[in-house]
């Protein structure tokens, strides 16, 4: 039996839902034994991969976010492109069959499929339905102005400690918010077009949104709730009634709200020309590193069409609240009349369709994106706590980030 | 000093050497000469690409500003854990050697932390200020202090030092009881003798006697400060917020971390080695001197 | 008596001593009330400062199912740490312990090199030189093994220090007496310096205990099979969630269940353990 | 300078032992007392509480009028010298003499001028800066010294402050110490187990043994009229030789056979009562030849230079005499000794008490 | 037992410090010879070289016809005790004495045998099972004793083996360790810095100074006929008194405006020379009233009991006179003393040579 390694980032009701999927594979043939492993947060699992690669053992297959994208596509010899292998095990595997949005996300320039997507998400505003009937918030706010406006009103009627927050700072400040007003998040089409790019996120609409929370940190209307999701708990604790985070949030917050809840889009700032326009795919796609062996190559291959089963795709979304990734999921789901029943469900996919992308909103390839959201984050986190004024803080990331954006181009080009 | 009557046999003291030299070679000497040449270049994440750059990374290392924050958190963190711990653990062992009865008892009920794992202490101490749902956290708040060690800096280095603090307390208790358990007796005695008060005896005899256990501790706290407590940050802020308990060592971790920069990170491993070795010299010298106290 | 004891001078020592032993021993009497009660009542803030009812419930779920993150059971993790803690003790004073009779007892040339080579470690720990080190360790296949766990942490100046020092304060006159009662190095080795050394090596084995059972990064880095983590990672990772809320009442009883066995040991062998303690640091 | 009176000190320690068992003792001004007696007997404690550094359990000690035992050691004005001296080793020589008196605050010109003083008194103005560490055994003592002389106290304690030196340095110290003292003036009280310091300080020796007084006399006294058996082997070197003894009629008593005239025993004891009888080594005399004398069976002799010792047996007791060397031929193996009346001293098997002819007058006189 | 023989023995340590210089004595069979000196003076390194823990630098050790200079102690056929007694502290006192046989593969019932007889000898069979710790000083000692006659070595080697103990307990042992090597005969070498010892344990007294032999003879010569002036201040104690003189003719030397006869002085000596003269403080004797004397200004006394120590000076020179006790009456300045021209040793003031009459036959007595 050949063994292969499944490194991830899954906890809770997701880390039941990856496990559980390795043990129907298994059970399903005996040739192979897909073994998952949880490695921690999605930086920690990447890490954990580079280190084992440099180490000389890396695993089968890595589970890497977003926003490693890049950083996986730069090391040539270290992962084997998905599409390559799928074909060279004879394994059925069209690019079409995925969402257009997740496909230009993993493809290289050449539309080759390097990684094989797994769990796409998309940024939703999660409401905690009965704290907003409890401030006496009629509608789901939809602009940023309602958003603050109902974040005034929760902490008055007693959510004194958040009004709103949001998880993932980076994503959700930084780069949805880029996408979803059609702001430039760097050149060359967010870096889809080639490295040599440079950050522009310092605009006057994301200075504004920084200044709007700034001042709102200030009485806790807003308040922070750091850099990834570690405190998504807010949420379903119904200490924060309005929180701004993944859709792959889902099975948690099902499990653990007390609470009626629903998934709305992102806010926006009705004043910006172009605002809503589409959001960009999140979440994780599943990375087969290099230097294995055929027969374990094989193995992989027959895993990940296992993966891409339309029904079992379906069934994921419906539980997980990650995407369906292929088209024919997203048509049986929508089929099987789900959307009907839970609109809110579909929140993540209508902002994602909610126009045809432009060069601001396809997505985004940044080399050392890791490294540089958590620098992203600091800027936040000094501008909220008073250190530098907003437009100090973001001049700051950009000049910040473009200085590893040139160093990463210059490892990655030779 | 050296042993006056020695065995002189050929081969045996190298073989008695041998695992300890294979070990240090190994997991030491090798690894930190890697350390050193990795400094010199630099390399892509996943180490596909390396590039000879000579002192590039030395020079922009000690041209970032972040290095110099870094520097400058490790040594506030430092000296606020080294005073606080020392300070407080020479209260207690002064009052404990005070007190001929119970002095053990106490002692049992204060060296215990010591085995706590600094990651561990780190969890317990951010369970008790995590501002929504930690009691002393909470406490704050309700009393209208706007404690949030997420976002503010301060708070969050102030966590991160009263937990290091307090791992830190059993260790100094029990070197500064040590230290005052072997003042002579008869140096008090005279003092008494020579008219000086309890507080004079204190400043004027009892406190430097006790000067090289007080040096040595300030070692020995900066090292800890320096290493051990990486576990205590990671537990607690990763770093954060903005850097604010971003130490040395946490530094080369989160920037080796990803692979981002290995290169930067090495050159920032060979700055602590030489921290470190230069630390030890000191307190080495010291040691020796001390024997003669 | 110098100090004339008054009602007063008696009284104030030993209720600063008490404020201190109730500071230093109340993040983990929190820690343990904590491990007493639901999720809910820790998550809503608005635990008690006593025990609540979950004890038992919360202790068997941690030992041996684990959380709902790492779904992985304490019971193993804390195998894996003893072990690890054992082999790092024994390992490390078997090494230094030769090395050390090796440096004191003979002369030989290269000696004083010998010597500094490894008293040039006494401070430098693992954490800076941590990426070098990892390569090695997975070169020599050695990644998510005990040997892998324990071995580069033996290398360690300290150890050997002390019993350099335990030596030098054994008379000259017993290697004289040795060497006319006709007993060679390695009979002088067994008969007389390693019956003497006991002490010395009980002290040590508390203090590498307690050093191995800690360790955190190294464990964090070199481990990827979630059957060889130790408890301390053990914690952490419970309380890195992704997706869902942290159960700190299962990461406390697990942080009580790390911290028992090593504050045991310094319980129970105190007087070794601050023998140990102040001897390896002077 | 003071009297110093101790009146029935009693000294229970926290444990329970009872290290001081009702002692009373006057020392006149300017007086030399040395407290002598085995390891343990009280003597240092009977000396720290004199200094304040113990409490009295019962019992007073006054120094001059005034009641000490309630105050503080530093209100009593005493010096005292420590066994290890006690030195500051973190202050130089200048600063361990000045500390006292800067405590005191007395003016820095004052304190300069004593200091400088005390130093050129004991030929240490060399060392001035110096630190403790840096200066020889001898040297450290000097400064003990000096911290004691530069306070002008009215009492020195002196707790076996010379037996941390070797031997020479011991003897010339010794001799320092007695010039010093007699110089000042000061009352001095000194504590030491080593019988020839004992000797050759007091004005006032005070023997003591399991925390009580065995004898208190000058020097002379005590040695040539012990009043108890513990004394005569305590004070004396080579010590003095007991021997089992029958009374006699007449103030004679038997030993190994023979009769001797005991000057000093009571005339009231029985016959035939079994005493112990003692007999220092350099007072008893080869008998001339043809004069009888007890039988001394010589086992070996062992050389001294100017004298020799002879160990052998009287009857069944061990006896060592002491005679200029050469006084007996080699291989001699037995010799008849005479004993002067005067130095055949009689003590009560049982309670080890002398017994003398005149038990009132002898006890008034000590 | 065996002849043990020092040719010309050097030993230069590794830092350069010569310690001994050249030393060469014959030990005769079944003698005791004790090397004495003050501290540093190379004694134990000469002891330990003859035991083998350290390497000869040039010359030859002998025990009995072979020279052992490059065989290992543990075949040199030697036992040695040491200051510290160097027991193994962790095994009992049966093992302690047990060890060395047991490395020989001596038989178990053998070695058995020979532990009591050396216990039974030493009377420590009570203790056999005891560990070290729980042995008095005393004791401790024994063990020691008995763990170097347990092996029936040829020689004994002791590095100052009493001075651990306190005073009584030293005189008890000295004199059982001199029984017990007469009893055994073996041949044994004995270091010391006390000259009492020196003086009492051996046959062969060999002084040291500086890594040289000063003098080598009996107890007796080395007392009497001091060779250098170092050995006569160091020999006897109080030391001999060291005045400054004037060489007189006739054999008669002027100290302190007093002329002395000499009777071992040199007589081919200029008159005027300046000499050194020693005088034992024992041996001077105070003139009977009218008889003339050297002039002594009495400092002042000190007591020893049977002896009192005058403590003053002739002419500028200090001098110690030891007389019995009230052999002066209390408060006298000055007496007069002779001196027996037998009594009185001539040096030269810069060798420190003694200025004898006949060196020729004088060395060769040595
Ligand atoms: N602090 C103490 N607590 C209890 N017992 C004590 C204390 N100090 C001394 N003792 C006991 O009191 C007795 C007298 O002790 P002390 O020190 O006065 O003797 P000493 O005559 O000075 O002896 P040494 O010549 O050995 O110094 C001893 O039995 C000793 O064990
Ligand atoms: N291992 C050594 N290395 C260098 N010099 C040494 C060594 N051992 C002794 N010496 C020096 O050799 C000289 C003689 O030392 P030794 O120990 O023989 O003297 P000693 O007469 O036994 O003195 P003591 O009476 O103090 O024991 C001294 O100057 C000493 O410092
Ligand atoms: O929570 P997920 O898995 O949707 O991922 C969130 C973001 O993509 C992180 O970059
Ligand atoms: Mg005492
Ligand atoms: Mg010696």
């Amino acid at each position: 039996q050949t063994e292969i390694q499944w490194w991830h980032a899954m906890t809770g009701a997701n880390n039941d839902v990856v496990n559980k999927l390795a043990a129907d594979f298994n059970a399903s043939q005996s040739e192979y034994k897909v073994t998952a492993a949880y490695k921690g947060s999605y930086p920690d699992t990447l890490n954990a991969a580079i280190a084992a690669f440099r180490a000389g053992n890396a695993p089968h297959i890595v589970q890497v976010f977003e926003v490693g994208t890049a950083t996986m596509m730069s090391a040539k010899g270290a992962i084997k492109p998905v599409g390559q292998m799928m074909q060279e095990a004879g394994e059925k595997f069209d690019p079409k069959a995925y969402l257009p949005a997740i496909t230009g996300y993993y493809s290289t320039a050449k539309g080759e499929m390097l990684s094989f997507p797994f769990n796409s998400s998309s940024m939703v505003m999660w409401v905690n339905k009965d704290a907003l009937k409890k401030a006496n918030v009629a509608e789901i706010p939809k602009t940023w102005p309602d958003v603050f406006e109902a974040g005034k009103k929760l902490k008055a009627a007693g959510y004194d400690k958040c009004g709103f927050t949001v998880a993932w700072s980076p994503w959700a400040l930084i780069e949805q918010f880029s996408a979803w007003h059609n702001l430039p998040l760097g050149t060359k089409a967010n870096g889809l077009d080639g490295f040599d790019t440079e950050l522009k996120f310092n605009s006057p609409a994301h200075v504004k949104l920084l200044t709007d929370l700034v001042a709102l940190q200030k009485d806790k209307t807003y308040d922070y709730s750091g850099r990834g999701n570690e405190n998504e708990g807010r949420f379903t604790s119904g200490e924060c009634p309005i929180m701004l985070t993944s859709s792959g949030f889902y099975g948690n917050v099902k499990a653990n709200a007390k609470f009626e809840f629903a998934a709305a889009p992102m806010p926006y700032y009705p004043d910006v020309k172009g605002a809503p326009q589409n959001s960009i795919i999140g979440g994780a796609s599943l990375w087969v590193m290099g230097g294995k062996t055929a027969p374990e190559y094989k193995g992989i291959a027959k895993f990940f069409t296992f993966l891409s089963d339309t029904d079992r795709q379906a069934k994921l979304h419906v539980e997980s609240g990650y995407l369906p990734i292929t088209l024919a999921a997203y048509e049986k789901v929508k089929a099987s009349g789900f959307y009907n029943q839970f609109p809110d469900r579909e929140t993540p996919l209508k902002e994602l369709t909610n126009k045809e992308p432009t060069e601001n909103s396809r997505g985004l390839r940044f080399g050392n994106m890791v490294q540089m959201r958590d620098m992203w984050s600091e800027e936040i986190e000094a501008a909220l706590a008073g250190k530098k004024s907003p437009q100090q803080a973001l001049d700051d990331a950009v000049s910040r980030g473009n200085a590893t954006l040139r160093q990463f181009e210059r490892t990655a080009n030779r | 000093m050296e042993k006056r009557s020695v065995y002189t046999n050929k081969l045996l003291p190298y073989l008695l050497l041998a695992p300890q030299l294979v070990i240090t070679l190994v997991f030491f000497y090798w690894p930190a000469s890697q350390a050193v040449w990795m400094s010199f270049r630099i390399e892509d994440a996943f180490g596909i690409s390396t590039e000879f750059v000579g002192f590039e990374n030395y020079v922009t290392l000690f041209g970032q500003r972040s290095y110099y924050e870094s520097m400058w958190t490790t040594l506030v963190f430092s000296l606020a854990v080294t005073i606080l711990a020392m300070s407080f653990s020479l209260l207690l062992a002064v009052m404990a050697d005070k007190q001929i009865r119970g002095g053990s008892v106490y002692r049992t009920l204060l060296i215990w932390p010591y085995a706590v794992a600094p990651a561990i202490a780190g969890v317990l101490w951010l369970f008790m200020f995590q501002p929504s749902l930690g009691m002393i956290g909470r406490g704050l708040i309700a009393a209208g202090v706007p404690w949030n060690p997420m976002l503010n800096g301060d708070h969050a280095l102030l966590l991160v030092i009263l937990a290091a603090a307090w791992k830190q307390i059993s260790y100094n208790f029990l070197f500064f009881l040590a230290g005052l358990q072997s003042i002579p007796k008869s140096l008090i005695e005279a003092a008494a003798i020579d008219g000086a008060k309890p507080a004079r005896r204190f400043w004027t005899i009892i406190f430097p006697m006790l000067s090289p256990t007080t040096f040595f501790l300030l070692v020995v706290n900066i090292v800890y400060v320096f290493f051990d407590t990486f576990g205590i940050i990671d537990a607690i802020t990763h770093g954060g917020p903005a850097k604010a308990t971003e130490t040395l060592v946490f530094k080369v971790y989160s920037d080796g971390r990803l692979g981002g920069d290995l290169g930067g990170s090495a050159a920032q491993s060979v700055v602590l080695m030489v921290i470190v070795i230069a630390l030890t010299a000191i307190q080495f010298r010291y040691v020796e001197r001390k024997v003669t106290y | 008596m110098v100090e004339r004891r008054t009602w007063f001078s008696t009284f104030l020592p030993h209720f600063i001593l008490i404020m201190g032993v109730l500071i230093v021993a109340f993040p983990v009497y929190v820690a343990f009330v904590g491990s007493s009660w639901d999720a809910g009542t820790i998550a809503n803030g608005t635990m008690p400062l006593y025990p609540g009812k979950f004890l038992v419930e919360n202790y068997s779920r941690a030992l041996l199912a684990g959380n709902a993150t790492a779904r992985e059971p304490v019971g193993p993790m804390l195998l894996n740490s003893f072990i690890m803690a054992i082999i790092i003790a024994v390992g490390k004073i078997a090494i230094s312990i030769i090395s050390a009779y090796a440096v004191v007892y003979f002369r030989f040339p290269l000696r004083q090199s010998a010597f500094w080579l490894i008293f040039i470690t006494l401070m430098l720990p693992v954490e800076v030189r941590i990426y070098p080190t990892y390569k090695i360790v997975a070169d020599l296949g050695m990644l998510d093994t005990y040997a892998g766990l324990a071995v580069p942490l033996i290398a360690s100046a300290t150890a050997t220090l002390l019993f350099r020092q335990f030596f030098m304060t054994i008379p000259d006159e017993l290697v004289e007496a040795s060497k006319i009662d006709g007993a060679g190095p390695m009979k002088f080795f067994v008969d007389t310096v390693l019956p003497l050394s006991i002490t010395t090596i009980a002290a040590l084995f508390v203090i590498q205990f307690i050093y191995g059972w800690n360790q955190y990064l190294w464990p964090l880095l070199i481990t990827t099979r979630e059957n060889m983590q130790t408890i301390v990672i053990g914690i952490k990772k419970m309380l890195v969630t992704q997706d869902a809320l942290t159960e700190w009442q299962l990461a406390m009883a697990t942080a009580v269940l790390a911290m028992l066995p090593p504050v045991l040991v310094v319980l129970l062998m105190q007087k070794l353990f601050v023998r140990g303690l102040v001897e390896t640091e002077k | 300078m003071a009297v110093v009176t101790l009146k029935d000190v009693r000294k229970v320690y926290a444990g329970g032992v009872e290290a001081v068992k009702g002692v009373s003792i006057d020392i006149p001004d300017g007086g030399f007392c040395v407290l002598v007696g085995p390891s343990g007997c009280g003597k240092s404690t009977l000396l720290r509480m004199v200094a304040g550094l113990e409490t009295i359990s019962s019992g007073e000690v006054a120094i001059g009028d005034r009641v000490v035992n309630d105050i503080e050691p530093a209100e009593r004005d005493i010096a005292m010298v420590f066994q290890n001296y006690a030195l500051y080793p973190h202050m130089s020589v200048y600063d361990n003499i000045a500390y006292g008196l800067r405590n005191r605050k007395t003016p820095k010109d004052e304190i300069d001028r004593r200091v400088q003083e005390a130093a050129r008194i004991l030929a240490i103005e060399p060392f001035l800066q110096r630190k403790p560490r840096a200066l020889s055994g001898g040297q450290r003592q000097r400064v003990a010294m000096g911290r004691a002389i530069v306070r002008k106290p009215q009492v020195f304690l002196f707790d076996e402050p010379l037996s941390n030196l070797d031997a020479k340095l011991r003897v010339q110290m010794r001799v320092e110490i007695k010039k010093l003292q007699r110089a000042l003036g000061v009352t001095s009280i000194y504590v030491t187990h080593d019988q020839v310091e004992a000797m050759t300080l007091s004005d006032k020796l005070v023997v003591m043994s399991g925390g009580q007084v065995e004898q208190v006399g000058t020097p002379t006294e005590v040695y040539r009229r012990p009043e108890t058996r513990f004394v005569a082997t305590f004070i004396g070197s080579p010590p003095m030789n007991i021997l089992p003894g029958v009374v006699e009629t007449d103030g004679r008593v038997s030993v190994g056979g023979q009769s001797l005239a005991a000057a000093d025993m009571a005339t009231d004891l029985k016959p035939g009562l079994a005493v112990d009888v003692g007999i220092r080594p350099e007072e008893a005399e080869i008998a001339a030849p043809g004069v009888a004398g007890c039988a001394f069976a010589i086992d070996f002799v062992e050389e001294l230079g100017a004298t020799e010792l002879l160990h052998g047996t009287i009857g069944e007791g061990a006896f060592v005499l002491q005679v200029p060397t050469g006084s007996v031929p080699n291989g001699t193996k037995q010799v008849a000794l005479t004993i002067a009346p005067n130095c055949v001293h009689v003590f009560d098997r049982e309670t080890g008490k002398r017994l003398s002819r005149r038990p009132a007058e002898a006890s008034k006189a000590a």
